[in-house]
């Protein structure tokens, strides 16, 4: 068994007080703990922006790369390693800009891995410019004038480029953050929980209150989390509710499985032999 | 026909089979124990066009495609006059002087007797009597071939079964087919009064793609990821289909760059794994070398070349990459950069590469060139057995484990993922020697300057490992030649014209890129010539010696998109010398 | 003191309105008429750790941040422990000399009597009589510097004014506290004994970043697009935050791919655009580098290097990607590589950077860094007026029309999407006059090499237009230092120490890095010394010299983040020259 | 007026005989014509790969780009100038594959282009590689073995990125092709159009009968293309019965139309005049 203390790093976060990613430190935490999971076999693998700064903070094997890129690095140390709980952790813009086309590609391989994104609608790290997440009409230093895109939806991205866990939190409840965390460490596939973080620096929009007011809980409703459709509508609901939990999880072939050479840990495949009838294909 | 080699090319438009035709000839050659090597002449269309394969063997070592041409095989008219014609010459390529085979339903075509015998053979006619599949001609030619060269028969026939799959139906069309055209020609035209030196000893024949792949695995190589680009693609496709027989999981992804950051993230968990592409791919891949060597995540990328700028001539050969992968990602950190000269050398240089990358923890970029990537070149011996070193990789929990421990040598030990006690973050950005970030509250100047000097310290440590750098004639020679990569055999032979002239040239030979060995300081010592010799427009390589080593010379270059042919190349040469 | 400057420095934390408050000071001295320049030591973190923001000001040109501390202002006691105490010097800082201004309540910390006069003032507790607002106590540590140093209080009121817009409540509180900690200061510890030479005619004062972007605008820009990247956004921020006022189209794209590729576009369709990133987003632009390369699509791409590698030291300087940029893309094509060594440069370079990249139709490279990017100088006069030259533009129905025409000089004539009678084709793909690609159906490899002279062609006539290689004091200089970039700075601060010691020692400073004047070699001729000063590991701008000329050298790098600071600098040079 | 013949180009295609990028040629052509449009006003812009070859083989403007980044090069000649007509054009592993992330933020902005994808489910140029759009199962070079993706559904991703005109077409059935690519250049904003295109020589299972077989007619039922849920069921119709036709269209305000200094066409904008007020910004 483990405790949330044995997660706990040597290195101070830096983020501002108040930081919507101090929820999801803790959750994470929490949530490998919960699950008995070691340090040692936790893998936390960040991007670059303000969040992505995670892995120095929490005590585990932690790969702090290039902004965009987590998730190709994230599912080939799945892929080597299938005994490793991998957790991809990383900004919006980290995942919903620079990395958009990695995060469609391998949720669409459903590789067993938990995607979290700190949702904080802005860029953080760069001192506040507009991210993919950012609402409509935001004045931030390159949109001075107000945003001017209509903000990319990460739940309606993610159901349609394949992951099967797809769900909403929110670091102002850190309970529910955690059991969601805990659910996508134990699907058996690709998911993805997308957190709203509040920025107190640089988003003056999104804050702590807004998200309070709005949010409400999909598992005090009736809504059945393997309805695509259903968690569609839901994922687009956005305004005065906006619903946060498991809105879609459905059980799906994964990539690892399908792969002959992964069928056992690639980790523990000894160094192949050249034959001599492989070198005949040669004569 | 010179000495005891022969020079046969296949010529048609793209979709016509001419490149397994050409491949199923090199076999004839090698599988009779003699050196072989072939280039195929193509272009980015899937049908159409014109397209040629030529193979040169002979008893003694052939170091390239070989200047001249003695049979011509043509698969349609164009081809029939464009090889034939001694005004065309397709970045070097020789017209044909000796026997040309076509199918004799092709007439009034311009005649070029005084070098040429025509030998028009019903190859369709005798085709069709086998099979509906008009490829079958083209097995007929290859029956001609075979008879005017006097090639056992039966050793045509087992090709053509290994390739067809056995003893089928459709094996037996063809082989069928081509003993017709074998007959047909000996008893129509007779066979060459000149003789190959045949033996029972069949050869290895492969190309360089093929080799790096083997010599990949044979490196310990458990995962590939990449994202198909000619002339990579060979490679690539070598690895997918032997991903079960070899035991490598292979992974095409979305993009170059998914696939970089996805061989780092394998190796960093623990395998070795490795990306491959071209010029273009590699470009995008740039970002995350420089996160390889900032994370001391070892690495590797076969970076194979093709004629730039952008995306170029995707079918033809250059060296115009050499300074995109020196220059690759900012800032300053360690890399190395190996290419090798020929098919053997990427066989066990790969091998090596995986080695260096581990060991040094840094990224290894083996650049090859569209030439060496695709041709065909017989080896005799192909040693499968290799030490595997991983370097420093650090014991469960061990004490005190720092990831990025400032040692003398700068290696330090790596801890992978699932070790108990070791648990530590790799961070892109600048760290000390916890991994922890010095960046982030407080900058710390002082520190910043150590961990670039442990990073830097690895080169140093490396270059001690480099060996000397490979000669070819250079005892006694005036004058040097200095090549790198495929252009090997032909600057070899130029030499050797020249050197049957009497003119004392040697060569060097730079296989380890960068770092690079200073012993050519020593070989350039004295000599009355240095020229470099280089398939580019700018001269890269000598930029490259320049800047190292104050070395300079004359340049002769070819940046059409052809490798260079031995006989121009040693007038080119002989012109410099004498000048 | 040191002549008639003034060096002022104000620490914090991240979040604690250090920057702010240090550009106010700056305006304070270039409103006054005084000379100044500024440097911002910051981290990659929002709120925490240590920052510092030093100004320093004469009546003459003031170089770089310089050597010394008369003044410091912090904002909390670590600040105040760091830079009194001599055994701190982060990158080469100098602690302080002078003058202590800190509020009251910080206590208990290690003194340093002999060097630091202390002079605490209740900064919070006049802050706090005029608003709840903390940052109010930097206000009132501003009024008190200005005391100190008899600046006259309504500037600095105006600049207060200007700073939060006009007369409104909080600017009027700010004013109000300002001015009482001018009155504490001066009624408590008096005034300074030496007196700065103000003079009533105000200076611009402005970041490399903003000039850079005034500069672009000056030059004919159109459209931006990028993507945020240290420390290239102040030049993203400031054409975004004029983007209505200068009439430039402003976006931020997906990626910094995106953002190239749109600019490429964007110059395809008739207007001036460009992008701009740091060496991680600009190792991602590089294939489409070599696009425009190919495609003969004029692109500025504005690169502002940091402390690499890989993420490196976001918020450091360095002069790490000159290899990067030299060897942006796959093959040989023509490339232009701009480096300016200040501000003012830094905005006259950019406008010709534009025409450079249309007159000649590539890809022109301007390579900043951060340092340069981020600090202010002041600046006398901003000529606005400027020649634009689009190069050869078709008129609408030329005949015979070729977009890729061989001319002697390389260039030809460009058309717009639009334009009747002029349709054809740009290719990534290799291509023939009319833009035809030439590698499809029949490779010719005489066209291929054509197309290759024709476009190498360009940076032949481009070379005719370089002008000389700028210098410092080389006329009687028996030794020589080389620098480029922002560097230029405390390199002649240092080179005009050691001209005071007697030392005849003068600078060549490379603007035009590639192609590169190749004056430098009489430059050089006969010099004793020649030093290369660099703010990187490897000294990238020495290997290029060497490769381009043979020209090598000492080398004098600092690779820990920071600039260089002159002092310590002449020091080094001086060993070299007496060694 | 125009005819189709005005948009002949001089170069002949290299593309296999029997190849499905020729009706696209024609119908690109042919719909150009019908709308009256000039060869002068047109660019077409490609990547890299068989499909991306076109833009050498019509009379227009054409911009034959690098693999994977057509769409970020034709959104900026669109806004530079709104007179021209802009179509980008390219293969499946171009779009899908290496120009994902574009796709999906083009889309977004509904700028007024119309991207047409001749979807082969190969890839082409390189002798037949495995594309995002390839068959689970299909053997190809990359994929001796069969191919282990769940293939990405072009239709689905462009709904969910914000398209505002999706269609599907078939290069069996020229007639229908040529309408819905008119009707994709004629609808304000971002239109697509995947088209089933057979490469002859690589993809030996979609091919010009596997489609005939299968494909049917969205308009001859009672589809609602204002519908965005039925059009995502439509598009994920996959098997013996596959709709082609316009599965979605709206009206939507444009990027450009959100920014100020597109307002006018920003290629007769005259150059900026750094005034006085401007300099003394710095001072
Ligand atoms: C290739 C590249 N482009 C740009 C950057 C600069 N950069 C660093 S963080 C960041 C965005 C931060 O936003 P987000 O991902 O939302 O993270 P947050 O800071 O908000 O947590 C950017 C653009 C970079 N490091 N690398
Ligand atoms: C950056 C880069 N990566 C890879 C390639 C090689 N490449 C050329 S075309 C192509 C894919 C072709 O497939 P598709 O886009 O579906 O077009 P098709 O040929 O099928 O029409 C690839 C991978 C390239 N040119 N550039
Ligand atoms: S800037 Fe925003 S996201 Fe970054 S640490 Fe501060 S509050 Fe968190
Ligand atoms: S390979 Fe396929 S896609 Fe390419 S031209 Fe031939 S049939 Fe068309
Ligand atoms: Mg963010
Ligand atoms: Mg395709």
């Amino acid at each position: 068994m483990t405790t949330i203390s044995d997660f706990k790093g040597t290195v101070k976060p830096d983020w501002c007080p108040g930081c919507g990613n101090f929820a999801q430190l803790t959750a994470i935490s929490g949530a490998l703990a919960e699950l008995g999971i070691e340090p040692k076999d936790t893998t936390v693998v960040s991007g670059i922006g303000c969040s992505s700064n995670l892995p120095e903070y929490i005590r585990a094997y932690g790969f702090h790369g290039i902004h965009g890129r987590l998730l190709p690095v994230a599912t080939a140390i799945k892929w080597v390693n299938p005994k490793l709980t991998v957790i991809g952790y990383g900004g919006d813009g980290d995942g919903f800009n620079e990395g958009t086309q990695h995060f469609f590609h391998a949720a669409r391989r459903n590789t067993d891995i938990t995607y979290i994104v700190s949702d904080n609608q802005i860029f953080g790290l760069t001192t506040g410019q507009a991210s993919p997440t950012s609402e409509m009409g935001m004045k931030t230093k390159t949109t001075p004038d107000g945003n001017l895109e209509t903000p990319l939806d990460p739940m309606t991205f993610a159901l349609t480029a394949g992951a099967t866990f797809v769900a909403r939190a929110f670091s102002g409840d850190v309970k529910q953050l955690q059991t969601l965390i805990k659910k996508g460490i134990q699907h058996k596939g690709f998911s993805f929980v997308d957190v709203f973080s509040p920025c107190v620096t640089f988003n003056k929009t999104n804050t702590y209150d807004f998200f309070r007011k709005r949010v409400y809980k999909l598992d005090e409703t009736n809504h059945d989390p393997k309805d695509f459709y259903k968690a569609y509508e839901k994922a687009r609901e956005w305004g005065d509710k906006i619903p946060t939990g498991v809105l879609y999880e459905v059980e799906a072939s994964r990539y690892e499985e399908r792969d002959e050479v992964l069928k056992t840990p690639l980790i523990d495949h000894p160094v192949a032999k050249i034959t001599p009838e492989i070198l005949n294909e040669f004569v | 026909m010179n000495k005891s080699e022969i020079i046969v090319r296949i010529a048609g438009a793209a979709g016509d089979g001419v490149q397994s035709a050409g491949l199923i000839m090199a076999k004839v050659f090698s599988r009779n124990g003699l050196h072989t090597s072939t280039y195929n002449y193509y272009q980015s269309i899937i049908r159409g066009g014109q397209s040629w394969y030529q193979i040169r063997a002979s008893s003694e070592k052939v170091k390239n495609q070989g200047d001249g041409l003695d049979v011509l095989v043509t698969l349609n008219k164009d081809g029939l006059e464009r090889h034939t014609n001694p005004e065309i010459n397709e970045g070097g390529a020789s017209s044909l002087n000796g026997i040309a085979i076509y199918d004799k339903s092709l007439t009034g075509f311009k005649e070029f007797k005084d070098r040429v015998k025509y030998c028009p053979v019903p190859l369709s006619e005798i085709g069709q009597k086998y099979s509906k599949n008009p490829l079958l001609k083209n097995t007929v030619a290859l029956g001609a071939v075979c008879g005017y060269i006097s090639a056992d028969f039966e050793v045509l026939a087992d090709i053509i079964r290994d390739q067809f799959g056995g003893k089928g139906e459709i094996a037996e069309q063809n082989v069928k087919a081509a003993k017709e055209g074998y007959e047909y020609f000996v008893n129509t035209y007779g066979k060459a009064d000149k003789k190959l030196q045949y033996s029972k000893k069949r050869k290895y024949l492969l190309a360089g793609g093929d080799a790096a792949g083997l010599g990949a695995v044979r490196g310990g190589l458990k995962a590939f990821f990449g994202y198909p680009m000619t002339p990579a693609s060979s490679f690539l496709h070598f690895l997918a289909q032997h991903s079960k027989s070899l035991d490598v999981f292979v992974k095409v992804t979305e993009d170059e760059i998914s696939a970089i950051n996805m061989a780092i993230g394998a190796n960093y968990a623990g395998v070795r794994a490795m990306t491959g592409t071209s010029g273009g791919g590699f470009a995008l891949m740039t970002e995350a070398v420089g996160m390889s060597g900032m994370m001391e995540v070892p690495l590797v990328v076969y970076e194979a070349q093709r004629a730039g700028p952008s995306t170029g001539l995707p079918t033809k050969t250059e060296q115009g990459d050499l300074l995109q992968v020196l220059g690759a990602s900012q800032g300053d950190f360690p890399k190395v950069i190996l290419a090798p000269r020929n098919v053997e050398e990427a066989y066990y240089m790969m091998s090596e590469a995986l080695n260096i990358a581990e060991i040094y923890q840094l990224p290894v970029l083996y650049l090859t060139d569209l030439y060496l990537a695709e041709h065909y070149e017989t080896v005799d011996n192909l040693d499968t057995s290799f030490q595997i070193n991983t370097g420093k990789i650090a014991k469960d929990g061990m004490e005190n484990y720092r990831r990025y421990e400032f040692t003398s040598d700068g290696i330090s030990f790596r801890a992978l993922p699932g070790q108990p006690g070791l648990m530590h973050n790799e961070d892109s950005d600048e760290h000390d020697e916890k991994g922890d970030v010095v960046s982030d509250a407080v900058t710390d100047p002082y520190l910043r300057k150590l961990a670039m000097e442990k990073r830097m310290k690895k080169i140093d440590e490396y270059i001690k490992s480099i060996p000397p750098t490979p000669t070819y004639m250079i005892k006694d020679a005036e004058s040097v030649v200095i090549q790198w990569g495929s252009t090997q055999g032909a600057v070899e032979e130029a030499v050797d014209i020249l050197r049957g002239k009497g003119m004392k040239v040697g060569i060097i030979e730079i296989t380890h890129l960068y770092p690079m060995n200073s012993d050519i300081l020593q070989l350039v010592k004295g000599k009355k010539h240095v020229i470099f010799v280089e398939n580019n427009y700018t001269g890269q390589l000598r930029r490259l010696i320049m800047s190292e080593f104050g070395i300079t010379g004359d340049l002769i270059v070819k940046y059409d998109g052809e490798s260079f042919y031995p006989g121009k190349l040693s007038e080119e040469i002989e012109a410099i010398i004498r000048r």
